[in-house]
Formats: structure tokens, sequence, C-alpha cells
């Protein structure tokens, strides 16, 4: 509709904004800030800076401002529950914003601190996904832990009664094409390095 | 034969018409037209299957409408011209006697419209198998093939205006060709100037060509014209139901619409 | 041999920051035919229109090309100049090098060579430009007004105090529109239906005034000056002149529970019905839908009590037709329900109610007599939250406009909430104050500096009822965008203002242009604001875009205004666009072969068909000839013409065939 | 600028497409400069003989706009007009014409933002089509 | 009839009881699930976390092989995994670029022609007339339908139910005789992919959601996703823990309870692999949680 490509005809601000534009079509000049995402997220009381804020640094094209956004812990809790998107009235694709940030904040190794265990969860999930195609969930737990050794802990009390009832099983599902799987995850790795 | 002559003679006798429009021996095998005034002359008149040429074109001519009321050989197209031509205000009802000539050579006098209407609604008009076939071939054809035929087609043409001549339906007294102020067809007979005459005289025809064929017999090279007037004739049944020349009242296609016409084409 | 001068504007920058309008000017200079090259800041002001004026005069110009903004914009500015400096106003025409040109293009070669191209096919229409003379055509002095709300009502009276006869058409059962529902109005306070009230009785008495209530629009032909409409009056069921509005019908009436549309809902009305006691005219209806004897083919409770038998089961629409010369649109607008509302509960919870319910709530006239009470319980609500832009900048409802007043009426209806329920407290959630009007910013610094409303800026996500209590999830963006949450009792969202669902259909009959949300479309945005593109078609309030009570009656005013100077003379004259069919010498007379294809296709019925004579008297042709009257100037006839021998003067045959020739 | 510049000519009636290109201007929305805008009252009003008269000046691609169906000013000329595209594009066809550098349109008063695209995306495909060189290389060919 | 069917990674684990129902329910209405042959993890929200791409080509290779499979339609049952599917499928149909990029990654052709049937739909037809089975006995209970986040969001790409207070699965509850009741966290999320990490924020999540489904009645929640199940059934101690709060309210899987009312046995629908007990009314609050035991050898080797 005529608003619409009306925006869309306005010239675009540089830096991040414009890698997420050309990354993900989504232009941060649409969010009006009217606070409606930050009002529905279920973690926004937890975040550091609520996500409209972490929209508002964007829109600002300050220096400093950008970094903040990406080493925020906001754009790790968020849950990717799409609340936001589906009632901004702007049609701002936030959950794609974050896991831009987030993919961003990786790429430039400004991850949260304490996002760590978080990111290495992510990581641990996805090395079982490439070595064996499929989620190996005890050996998630297991590797998980190896690299969070401080919640070495965490869970040991569940996992008994998990496996009493059949929920562990201690042997990982290898699928035939894992070497195709583990294949995605190389190419994948080489096309974002060039990036 | 005999019976045409007869009746001709009989209509000019009692006076129901002062001129009867009918076929008559031409040079070699050919027929032309013959106008006969006097009963001792209706033995002028032929019938035969030379006798393909669409009289009605002659109904519109000055010359001929100062002759008096006519009567009119008339096969199938011809009575369908008659009756797009009273349609088009060019003829008034019952100011044309038409003898009609079925596809089986049986006469029949139609003194008014309401009549040749009649009798024309007794058959079904549609392209014969081979003219269906020639179309086909054509559109079965590529663009680029298409406009390749067509150009060698119409680099023959002479601009003669034969075509429209021999058209009932072309009955304009000042023909938008010779119009030159401003010049919407190119005088010359280049490649353009031939290109754009026969689009134009083919939108001309849409919706009202009955498809007699006189104009592709008139071309002097052999432009197989009606292989276009049968396509649009084709196109505006299938588009907008209906043919010309089967009743006075048709509403003519191009100067009429439905809500529901087709718009796929448009954005 | 023809003289052209060529003016180009630079419009400023607006066509001089991307064209190069002084080598454009040089080079229109060089067409063939043209005298005069010139350019200059702004054509459109004084010694522009002298520098053409003076060059008509010294230079014996024989036509004239401005190349400007839009024809749609200047175009009859030029033509006066021209014609105060002697020459024919349809010598003058307009390359629009602004609007599809400068505007739309970067600047650059390719954008000034558009712009000289666009010159030339100007210069080669105009070097065949006729002089036309304006045609005169009778006018109806009578105007139609669509719609009984404040605004069709103020136009209505405007022009019928102007000695004008006025047909006033509302399609509900009484005028008023939703003024009449509203309690009091910002930024006065002053009650809604005191100050409406009178002007409805004045309608209704008004000698030049025919009211037609319950009734709705059928049809509309002719143009400018000399429309036919027809009128449908929807069956009411009751003789209008027998009834005395006495009300003993609606008191008998067994069915009760009809939720009432006047009241938004929150009331309940009879089958027969008046809207309101104050309803003009106070004559009631009957809703087939809900009566009885309709459902059941029993009751007539109403029959057997009325002391006037005025009521008429069998009563049938009726179609009133009309000549008017003059129609003004004022058919209003509509809000959206709360049930358009996903993520505040899709208006499942009866406490959550829109703007005009609480209009009807704080109304000493409505269901609860002023006194605010929250549907559900009829309790008083301890806590109200207010929602600014519901559904208003709102791309995902599709509906991206402010929708205008919401701003106003939520901050009166805070106040009046604080005003009847001192220790109550009231929340507005909104997004941006817009109080720009008379007064209007001191207003809502009251509620919020006098009256105590907590305005809180944000929006809300979302609602949902627990323990009694709606929950309100908003977040405060001047509080870093922290979420905050209110239990409230009541919840008030200022939905947004959007056209009736039937303003497309309207427009449609009208022949009048309508933007992508519905509301019919003034003729220029800022110099045309109450015309239409249709000649004779005037709006007049929320129909062409949303507004507020003064807004809608200074338009209504100035709609009434046009309609009076459209009156002022019993001949218009109308642009000379129209249809001429040729007329050449004997023996021909004219090249028209009388097939009267245009007669079909003609939409105004302006083909007539002349019989030209000789001496004696016979007839030696018949041709087409047109109604000068009735033609409009589409052309169709022109297209259709297989001789061409009808045209269309100002868009001629050779007019266009030269454009073409330039391009 | 080395890319093949084509050349638009777009037919268009008074009071929606001609209004809609004027909003396009308001709105300050840019588009390919290839066009020339035709101002005609009403597509009824657009004779067939333009669009052929327009090849004949060497346009490389045509574009007919007018108001959307019973938006029409005067009520019925875009549906008059409506029935002969179909038949005139069918005729070109068949006669091996280019159909795709011919495009017809509604475009309202209100669609600024659809004038622009449609200028754009004409554009574009006649720039991939290339020349009319089909067409204009007739002009003056054959027999004087 | 016979449909194809992805698992998912978490049907193999701690979703079992999950496979089990949908299982048995499946043959009870002789569907016949015919597994997507070499199927892979859809990663997940770990994958999109870290990188778009992967977490298209995963999902991309899925569909492909079912096309290849020759599957019209896909049984998804895990809402994750069917939400994951479905916006790539919506990704790869919308960008040709991103087409052409997993085409290569997958090493195989992708039209894009298979159609996702989530766990709702499915069960809906399982109750149809056209199934012909009927109730045995009635699951009449006071149910919270719960649908989370992955079901109904993004709505602009699922297309699936209403995206505020949806009542897909409040329709399946009804017709198997149970009472749905009108609760306001329906969509509200339980914190899903933070389980692990972030096991704090997930209690509070989960707590909320318990709480108001217990403060209205619900004898028990249904759910239609492994992430959810894990959240609100497995954490209910890290909830007491975390919260003080304490919920005996059973979690139960929807094909489980479609399974209760079409007669099939509790073994059968693997109900007894809930860590809270599934009893109406639910059992009462037990002794406080038993402390960390001093030697955890054996917890230790169940993971090793």
């Amino acid at each position: 509709m005529e608003v619409k490509s009306h925006l869309s005809n306005r010239p675009l601000n540089q830096g991040l904004m414009l890698t997420l534009k050309q990354a993900s079509g989504q232009s941060v000049a649409r969010c009006y800030q009217c606070g409606k995402c930050s009002a529905g997220c279920p973690l926004s009381g937890e975040m550091d800076y609520p996500p409209s804020q972490i929209l508002r640094m964007l829109q600002l094209d300050l220096p400093g401002l950008e970094e903040k956004a990406l080493g925020s812990q906001t754009i790790w809790l968020c849950l990717s529950c799409e609340t936001c998107l589906a009632r901004c009235p702007q049609e701002v694709d936030l959950p794609r914003i974050m896991d831009f940030l987030r993919e961003e904040s990786l790429r430039r190794g400004q991850a949260h601190p304490s996002a760590k265990r978080i990111i290495s969860f992510h990581r641990a999930f996805l090395d079982s996904v490439e070595f064996t195609g499929r989620l190996f969930e005890v050996g998630l737990i297991a590797d998980y832990k190896a690299r969070q050794p401080q919640s070495a802990f965490q869970d040991v009390l569940m996992a008994p009664r998990l496996f009493l009832r059949g929920k562990l099983s201690l042997i990982p599902h290898l699928i035939p094409g894992r070497s195709a799987v583990a294949r995605i995850f190389r190419k994948v790795r080489e096309t974002e390095s060039k990036k | 034969m005999e019976e045409l002559r007869k009746k001709a003679r009989e209509l000019l006798e009692r006076g129901a018409v002062k001129v009867v429009i009918g076929y008559g021996p031409g040079s070699a095998a050919r027929t032309r037209a013959v106008f006969v005034r006097k009963p001792e002359d209706a033995d002028q008149l032929i019938l035969n299957d030379q006798c393909t040429q669409n009289l009605s074109v002659y109904l519109t001519k000055p010359e001929v409408k100062t002759l008096g009321k006519p009567a009119i050989v008339a096969h199938l197209a011809g009575l369908r011209s008659l009756v797009q031509l009273a349609a088009e205000n060019q003829i008034a009802d019952g100011q044309v006697l038409a003898i009609g000539v079925s596809p089986e050579g049986k006469l029949a006098e139609l003194p008014d419209l309401k009549a040749v209407e009649a009798y024309l609604a007794g058959f079904r008009f549609e392209l014969s198998p081979e003219e269906k076939a020639e179309l086909d071939k054509i559109e079965r054809m590529t663009a680029q093939e298409r406009w390749k035929f067509w150009q060698e087609q119409l680099a023959r043409c002479l601009k003669c205006y034969a075509c429209r001549a021999a058209c009932p339906l072309c009955y304009c007294e000042r023909c938008l060709a010779g119009n030159n102020q401003p010049q919407w067809i190119p005088v010359a007979s280049h490649q353009t100037g031939n290109l754009e005459w026969h689009l134009i005289r083919a939108m001309h025809l849409a919706g009202r060509c009955i498809g007699c064929g006189n104009c592709e017999r008139a071309c002097p090279v052999g432009i197989p014209l009606s292989l276009v007037t049968h396509k649009l004739g084709e196109e505006v049944f299938k588009n907008f139901g209906g043919r010309p020349g089967l009743s006075s009242q048709q509403e003519y296609a191009l100067g009429s619409w439905k809500l529901e016409d087709k718009e796929n084409f448009i954005g | 041999m023809s003289r052209i001068g060529v003016f180009i504007c630079h419009c400023g920058e607006n066509i001089a920051g991307t064209v190069d309008v002084v080598k454009a000017a040089q080079a229109a200079a060089q067409f063939p035919g043209v005298v005069q090259g010139a350019e200059y800041k702004y054509m459109c002001s004084d010694p522009g229109q002298s520098l053409i004026k003076e060059a008509i005069r010294e230079k014996k110009l024989t036509g004239v090309v401005v190349a400007a903004c839009s024809p749609r914009m200047h175009e009859p500015t030029f033509r006066r100049a021209c014609a105060e400096a002697g020459l024919n106003p349809f010598l003058c025409e307009m390359a629009n090098i602004r609007e599809h040109c400068s505007w739309v293009h970067e600047k650059s070669e390719a954008t000034t060579r558009k712009a000289t191209e666009l010159i030339r096919i100007m210069v080669e229409k105009v070097k065949r430009n006729k002089p036309l003379y304006p045609i005169k055509v009778p006018v109806t002095k009578t105007a139609l007004v669509l719609g009984g709300g404040i605004a069709g009502i103020q136009a209505a009276l405007d022009v019928a105090n102007a000695g004008h006869q006025v047909i006033l058409v509302e399609k509900d059962p009484s005028i008023g529109g939703h003024m009449l529902q509203l309690s009091e109005t910002f930024p006065t306070l002053d009650c809604s239906q005191c100050i409406l009230t009178p002007r409805m009785v004045e309608v209704a008495q008004h000698p030049n005034i025919t009211l037609y209530s319950y009734s709705e629009l059928e049809s509309v032909e002719g143009f400018i000056g000399n429309f036919k409409v027809k009128i449908r009056k929807k069956a009411r069921g009751v003789d209008e002149k027998l009834c005395t509005g006495c009300g003993i019908c609606s008191q008998k009436c067994p069915k009760k529970k009809i939720p009432s549309e006047f009241d938004a809902g929150l009331g309940k009305r009879t089958a027969i019905y008046v809207p309101c006691p104050q309803a003009i005219p106070n004559k009631p209806v009957i809703d087939r839908a809900n009566c009885t004897y309709y459902l059941k083919g029993k009751c007539k409770a109403c029959e057997k009590f009325c002391p006037r038998q005025a009521i008429r089961f069998d009563q049938k629409d009726e179609l009133v037709e009309a000549e008017v010369g003059a129609i003004v649109a004022a058919t209003g607008f509509d809000i959206l329900q709360t049930r358009d509302f996903p993520e505040y509960g899709y208006g499942q919870s009866q406490d959550i109610i829109n703007g005009l319910q609480f209009e009807r709530l704080a109304s000493a006239s409505g269901p609860t007599l002023g006194a605010i009470k929250r549907p559900s319980d009829g309790k008083e609500p301890e806590t109200v939250v207010f929602i600014a832009c519901a559904g208003s900048r709102d791309q995902a409802k599709g509906i991206p406009y402010c929708s205008k007043i919401c701003c106003m009426y939520t901050a009166k209806h805070a106040m009046l909430y604080k005003h009847k329920v001192h220790h109550g407290k009231a929340y507005v959630f909104y997004m941006d104050i817009r109080a720009g009007g008379k007064m209007y910013e001191e207003f809502v610094r009251r509620a919020i500096e006098e009256d105590g409303v907590i305005y809180v800026r944000g929006r809300v996500s979302r609602i949902y009822e627990e323990d009694g209590k709606l929950v309100v999830k908003g977040a405060d963006t001047l509080l870093g965008a922290q979420p905050v949450e209110i239990r409230a009792d009541l919840v008030v969202l200022a939905t947004a203002m959007v056209a009736n669902p039937d303003a497309e259909a309207l427009a449609q009959k009208l022949r009048v242009s309508y933007d992508p949300y519905h509301f019919l479309s003034e003729a220029h945005p800022k110099l045309r604001p109450v015309e239409t593109n249709t000649g004779g078609i005037f709006l007049a309030g929320a129909c062409q875009a949303p507004k507020d009570i003064p807004e809608a009656v200074a338009q209504a005013s100035g709609a009434a205004a046009k309609v009076s100077a459209l009156f002022s003379s019993s001949e218009l004259s109308r642009e000379p666009v129209i249809a001429v069919v040729n007329r050449t010498a004997p023996p021909i007379f004219s090249t028209c072969t009388a097939c009267f294809l245009c007669e079909k296709v003609c939409p105004y019925q302006a083909i007539e068909r002349e019989e030209i004579k000789d001496r004696k008297g016979n007839v030696l042709k018949v041709a087409a000839k047109v109604n000068q009257g009735l033609c409009q100037g589409c052309g169709t006839c022109v297209a259709l013409c297989r001789v061409k021998a009808i045209d269309l003067q100002g868009f001629s045959n050779e007019q266009v065939y030269a454009e073409m020739m330039a391009v | 600028m080395a890319e093949f510049q084509p050349k638009i000519v777009a037919f268009v009636c008074n009071w929606c497409t001609y209004a809609g290109a004027d909003l396009a201007g308001t709105s300050r929305i840019k588009y390919a400069s290839n066009v020339r805008i035709i101002r005609l009252p009403c597509t009824g009003r657009i004779d067939f003989m333009l669009l052929l008269k327009a090849l004949d000046q060497g346009a490389d691609g045509v574009i007919v706009s007018g108001c959307h169906p019973n938006d029409c000013h005067y009520t019925a000329g875009n549906f008059h007009a409506r029935r002969r595209w179909i038949v005139f594009r069918s005729l070109l066809d068949f006669l091996g014409l280019d159909t795709r550098r011919v495009h017809f349109a509604w475009v309202s008063a209100a669609e600024g933002a659809k004038w622009a695209q449609l200028v754009n995306s004409v554009t574009e495909e006649v720039q991939r089509l290339g020349p009319y060189h089909d067409y204009q290389k007739l002009a003056g060919a054959g027999v004087e | 009839m016979k449909w194809g069917y992805f698992p998912g990674c978490s049907l193999l684990g701690s979703a079992r009881e999950l496979r089990e129902s949908l299982l048995a329910v499946a043959g009870k209405a002789g569907i016949e699930l015919q597994e997507i042959p070499d199927w892979n993890c859809c990663g997940a929200t770990a994958a999109h976390n870290v990188s778009r791409l992967l977490a298209v080509a995963l999902p991309g290779r899925i569909l492909a092989l079912a096309e290849k499979a020759g599957m019209k339609e896909v049984v998804v049952p895990c809402s994750a995994c069917y939400n994951r599917l479905a916006v790539a499928r919506h990704e790869l149909a919308a960008d040709e670029h991103l087409r052409e990029q997993v085409k290569a990654l997958v090493e195989m052709d992708y039209r894009g022609d298979v159609k996702l049937v989530n766990l709702l739909e499915m069960l809906a037809i399982v109750l149809g007339k056209d199934a012909g089975l009927k109730v045995e006995k009635p699951f009449a209970h006071q149910v919270a339908c719960y649908y989370g986040c992955l079901l109904v969001r993004p709505p602009k790409v699922l297309k699936f139910d209403r995206p505020e207070d949806p009542q897909a699965m409040d329709e399946l509850m009804r017709k198997i005789g149970a009472e749905p009741i009108a609760w306001p966290d329906k969509v509200e999320c339980c914190g899903a992919g933070l389980s692990v990490s972030r096991t704090d924020l997930v209690a509070k999540l989960s707590s909320r959601i318990l709480a108001s489904a217990v403060k209205r009645g619900a004898e028990a929640m249904i759910v239609a996703c492994p992430m959810c199940h894990a959240n609100l059934d497995m954490r209910r101690e890290d909830i007491t823990r975390l919260t003080g709060e304490h919920y005996s309210l059973p979690v139960v899987y929807l094909t489980q309870a479609v399974g209760l009312a079409l007669g099939l046995s509790e073994k059968d629908l693997g109900l007894h692999r809930h860590l809270v007990k599934v009893v109406f009314p639910a059992q009462p609050k037990p002794a406080p949680p038993p402390q960390p035991p001093a030697e955890k050898k054996p917890a230790e080797a169940a993971e090793e």
C-alpha cells in the first residue's frame, strides 16, 4: 500500500542499519517507539534493555550505541516467542532482527559475557546435531556441562528419574546421512566466514 | 436458375421492386453482378456455383440507391450483411427485398428484415473444419513465426483498397484512409502502411464482419484476409458471445460491455 | 504560421532543482513555430503572469505553453492570464514538468531531456488548438445533501438560508448523526445535544429544506447543474402524516431487549422505536428484522394501541425522483469495534468499550443517565484506563493514518470521568498527544494538571481479565520502556475512525474518487478541499477524512458557499471539452455515415439525429449531432467512430496525433 | 547509462491515472524517466490507432491506464476501453506483434506508488526485450 | 490413510510419551505414519540463534527428503519442529536466492510442495466424523489448553487459528468431553529454549503459567509441544526451588488426553513417564524435595 512503499523510498542510514536492511529487509526506521513489544515481551523485565530500546539504539545511528546493542544481554534472552511481531503495529520483524543481532555479535565477538551459558548451550546443541545428524540429549547435557563447569550439578538430580522413565536414551541415533548434515554445517560456516 | 428468372420477372412486372441485383455471365467462366430493371431482361440472371460474390456490397453504393427499391439475390452471407447493414442504419427495413439462396440452392422470397432474420435462424453459423484448421495453423506458430508469415503476406499488398471496395460493411463515404489531417494511415504501400491499413481495417470490422470473404476474393495479390476476419469473429464470439448479422437488434460487440468482461491482461 | 510562446517555471527549486530550465528554454525556443522561450522563478506569480501577457501582446502569440506544475493545479490560472491578454484561453496548454518530471526523477541530463520533450509535445498540440468558447448550461437551483449529521445539517441550513431549495437525505430514522450521541464536546465541555438539537429543529422547520429521513441515495445521473437523483425512502411501517410521535407504540411493543444503536449497544430499545427523545423527525420506525409480527406473523400490539391508526405493516420502500444542481456528500464516518482487537480480547469483555460507548455512559441522556458504571456489573469503576491510537496509526490493522480526534476526546473522557468519580484513577496510554487547535493543548494540560489524569507514553500490548479486574499490560517508553501493569475496572479504547462500510459504493454512484481507506477524495489537498473531481459534487465532514466538529462544520459551510456560488446564476458556463460531429460541403454535408454507433456508447444520451434538408425541406441526409448541454466530453464516441466524423474539442484527433508524433 | 534506454509512451485518463501520476509526484516517489505521458479525458477516448502511431514513432513499449472498473468519471469509458483492448491485443498477437510491449493497467488517483511501480516494471521488461526493431525497421521498407 | 511423519529429536528421548501416544492414537484411527527416511534435527532455537542460513538449511534438508520420498503431507507432532519447518518453508518460498543457496547446501532439489500438518490439525481429522471413532471414556475434566508460542506465531506465516486466544485445542477437548477453562495464558511463552541454560527464567515463566491455570480451576494442563512439556512437567522442582511455589497440576499431551478418551491404556500412552503423576484430582503437595544425596555417582553415571 502507498504508505509502505512511500516509507521504503526514504534513503537508508549507514552502519548496522544498512547491513540489517540487506540481511533481513528490515528497516529500523519503521519502528515509532510505541513500546508495545517491550510491554508484551515475557522477559523484558529481565533484560538489560527492553526490546524497543534495542531498536532505538539502532535508530539513533550514533557511535557506541550499536556496540551497546550487540553487547546487550537482551538479544540472548530473547526467546523468539514472536509475541512482539504478532502485535507490532508497524509489523517490524523484531525476532528476525534479534537473530541478526545475535549472529552479528558472535561474528564480531561482542557477545555479553553472561550470555556465555546460553551460547555454549546452543553450540553444544548444534555440535550434537553436526556429529550425529540429530540431537543427542544426554550427549548435549554432558557437553554443555563440560563447557559450563559451574553448572555441572544442575539437572543432575533429574537425570536418574528421567532415566528410569526411559526418557534418556544413552546411545545417540546416528543417521546414515550424517556426513551430508555435517557438510551443511561446514559449508554454512564457509559462506558466513566470507561475510 | 429458371425459378430465379421467373421470380425476378414476376417481381419487376408487379412492380414490387425496381431492380433485381443478381449474378450474370462474366468474362470466361466468371460471373459478375447484373442489375435487371426490365422483366424481359430477367434472362440475364444466372445462378451456379461460380456465383460466390456477396452482392449486398452494392446496396450502399450511391449509384445503386438511385435505381429504386432493389431485390437482391443473396446467399446466407449476403443475407447476414443485409441484416448488419440494417443494424447499422444503412438500409431501412422493407426497402430491400431479398431472394435468399440456401446452401442447397433453394430460393426463398424474403420481403423484410423479420423474414430474413427468421430465415437465418434456421441455420447454424460457425467456421468450417477447414477454416478452423487454417486458423489453428497460424495460432500454433510462435509470435516470431506469425510475424514472419504476415510480413511475407503483407509485403505483396499494393494498397489498391480492393478489399475495401468489395466489403459490404466498408460503406463510409470518406474512408479514414483518405483522411490526411491527421494522416492515420500512411499512404505509401510500404510495410508499415500495409500492416497498419490491415490492422485498422480488421479492428473496424471486428464484431461487424459477417465473413463473406469478398475481401479475400477481391485481393489481386491473394493475401489471406479471411484469416484475420475469421480470427476476430471467433475472438468476439468467444469473449462476448453473439455473431453479427443475425439480428438487427444485436448489440455491436465493441459498442457495449459487461462488468465481467475478462481483464486478466490488465495490471 | 503559428507563433507559440513557451514559458518555463522554476517553481523555486521544485523544478529548477532537477531540471536545467535555462537549457530547456533555449531548446524550446528552437522548436519550429516557437517565437519565445522564457523561464522564470514563479510563473504563477503576478510578474510571471505579466511576462506571459506581455509576450502575447508584443509577440502576437497564437499559442502558449506553460511548462510548470500539473494542469490540474494551475491550468485555470494561466488560461485566465491568456484571456486577459486577449488570447483565447483554450490556446494555452500546460506541460507538466513538475509532478511528472522534476519531482519523480533525479537531477540529470535525462530529466532535462524529458522536460524538453514534454514541452515539445505540448507545443505540437497547442499549434493545433482552436479557439473555444465556454458552454452555457442551465442550473437547477436545488441542492442535495447526503447525510444528516452535523456537517450535513450545517450545509443544508447554509444553502437553505441563502434562499435555495435543499433536499436532505439521512439513512437513519433521525438526523443528528454521531454528534447527537456525544455527551460533552471538547475543549469547551458544552453539552453536545444542547447545541445540536436547536439546529435539528431548524432543519425540520425550514421552508427551503425537504427532509427525507430513513432514506438512502439510490442513483445519480447527469452532471453539474443538472443531476437527476433517485432516493429510496425505506419503509418506516408508519404513516408519517398521521403519526403524532406520541410514543404509545413503543411503550406497548413487547420486544424491549434490542440493543440500541443510538446507545452504542449499551442501552436497549423496542422493535418499533425512535432512536432518542430528541429525534427529528420524532416518528418511529419498525425494525423488521426484530419485529415479532414480521418474524412470527402475529402481534401488531403497536397497531392495536396506536390512537391514530398510523401503523402500516404493508408499507413498501418508495422511490422518489428529484432534479438537483449540486450534491454535498456529508455521509460521515464509522469507528472500529472492540471485537477488532485480538490483543485486547476480541471484545469478549463487556468492560472494554469504545469511545462512542463511553460517550453514552457519560451522557445525561444515556443508559446510565450520565453515571459512569461499568457494563458488566453496573459498579462504579475505581480505575479506568483509556487507550489512544486503538487501531489508528496501525499498519498491521491496515490503518496507518491518525484518526485525529482521539487525543482530544480521550482527554475529555478522562476529564469527565474524574469530574464524576473524584477518587477514581484515570490512566491514558498514548503515543503522541496531538492537540493542534484553538484551546486544545490547554485542554489536555488541564486534564493532566488540574484533573490529575495520568498519561503513560506507550502502547498497550495486552488486556485480560483476572479476579474481576482487567489487567492492562503496557510499557512506559519514558521509563526506558519498562513494562507497566495496571489493574483496571474499565478500559476505553479510542478506536480508529474509518470510512463508512458503503463509502466505496457511494463514491461509485457519485463518480468521485476515493482513497485507499475509502474516504472520499477532494479535488486538491490544499486548494480545493471541499470540491471533488466531479463538477457539482462537494464534500463536508468526516466522509473526506477524520475531522472534529469545528472542522466538519467549517467544511460544511465551505461546501454550502460553493453551492451558493454555483446557484448564483441560472446558467453556468462549462469547459467546451465536448464532442462535435463535422459538417462539410454538399453533397456530403458531413462525413458521418449515420451508423449511430456513437449513440449506443454515449453514457449521457448526448447524441441526436439531425436531418439535413434542402430548401424545399426534403431530407438530404441524416447525421449525428451532439447535444452540447449533455455531452461531458469523455470521447468514447470519438475512439469508436470509424470515419472520425466525430471529434473531441480540446483533445481532437489532430491534437493528440500531433502530440504522438512529437514523442 | 550505457544500457539501452527504451522509449515508453503512456496513454492515461485524466481523472484517475493522470491524477495518480500527479500523486506520485507530490509524494516524491522516484521512477524511471523513460515514460512520456499523453493525457486524454478517459480511457474510452484512447483510440487503438494511437498505440500503432506510438510504435511508429519508435516507442519500444506502450502503457495504457485508467480508472478501475466502476470508478470511471464518465461511468463506462473504461468498460468500453477494456473490450477494445481485448480484441486489439488478440489481433496484435495474431499478426505476430510483441504483446509484451503493450501494457494495460488500472491506476486510481490514489495509487501514486502503483503508477511508479508500473512504469518501473514496464521499463525494466522492455529494457530486457531490447528495442522494438521488428516494428521500427518496417517504416520505409517495401515499395513506395 | 497414509501420511509422511517427522518425529523430531525430542520424540526419541525426553518426549518419548508423545511419540508413543501419537502412534497409539494414529493406529486407532487407522492412519499409517511413514517416517521421513534419514531425517535430521530441525535445528530448533539453537540454529536460528546463531545462523539464519543454518536455521533454514536444516529444515530444508528435511523437506527435501520428504519431497524425495514422494510425500504430499507430513505430520509434525512437535510444535517447535513444526514452527521451524513452516517458517523455513515460508522463507524458501519467498526468497529465490535463499532457495538456490539451500538446494546447494542440502545437495537435493527442492520444490516446496509438501504440506505440513501439526498435531492439532491431525487430531481434528482423527476426531472428525469421517474417522468414525467414538469417545469411549470421556475425558471429563476441567482443562487448561496451553498452545504455547509456536503453534500460532508468527500468524502471518502459520495462518493457524487466531493469534490471541486460539480455539482449535479447546474444540478438540470439548469433543472428548473435557471442559476447557477460559484463561489468558494460552499463548504466553514458557521459556522454551532457555530451559537448560537459564532455568531460573524458565521457572519464573512456567510457574506464572501453571499458577494462572490452577487459579482458574484447571485439573490438567493440555500441551502439544515437547519443549513446553519439558518446562512445565520436568521443571517442577526447579520451579519450587526458585519460586517457592508448588504445583501438582498434571501436564498431559493432547494425544494422551485423546488417547484416554478413545479408550487406550495409560501405559500405551506413556503416562507413567511423566514426572508429575497424572491423577485426578491432582496429588496433594508432597513432603519437601529431598536434599541432594551425599554421593551422586549413579547420577553422574547416568549421564556419561
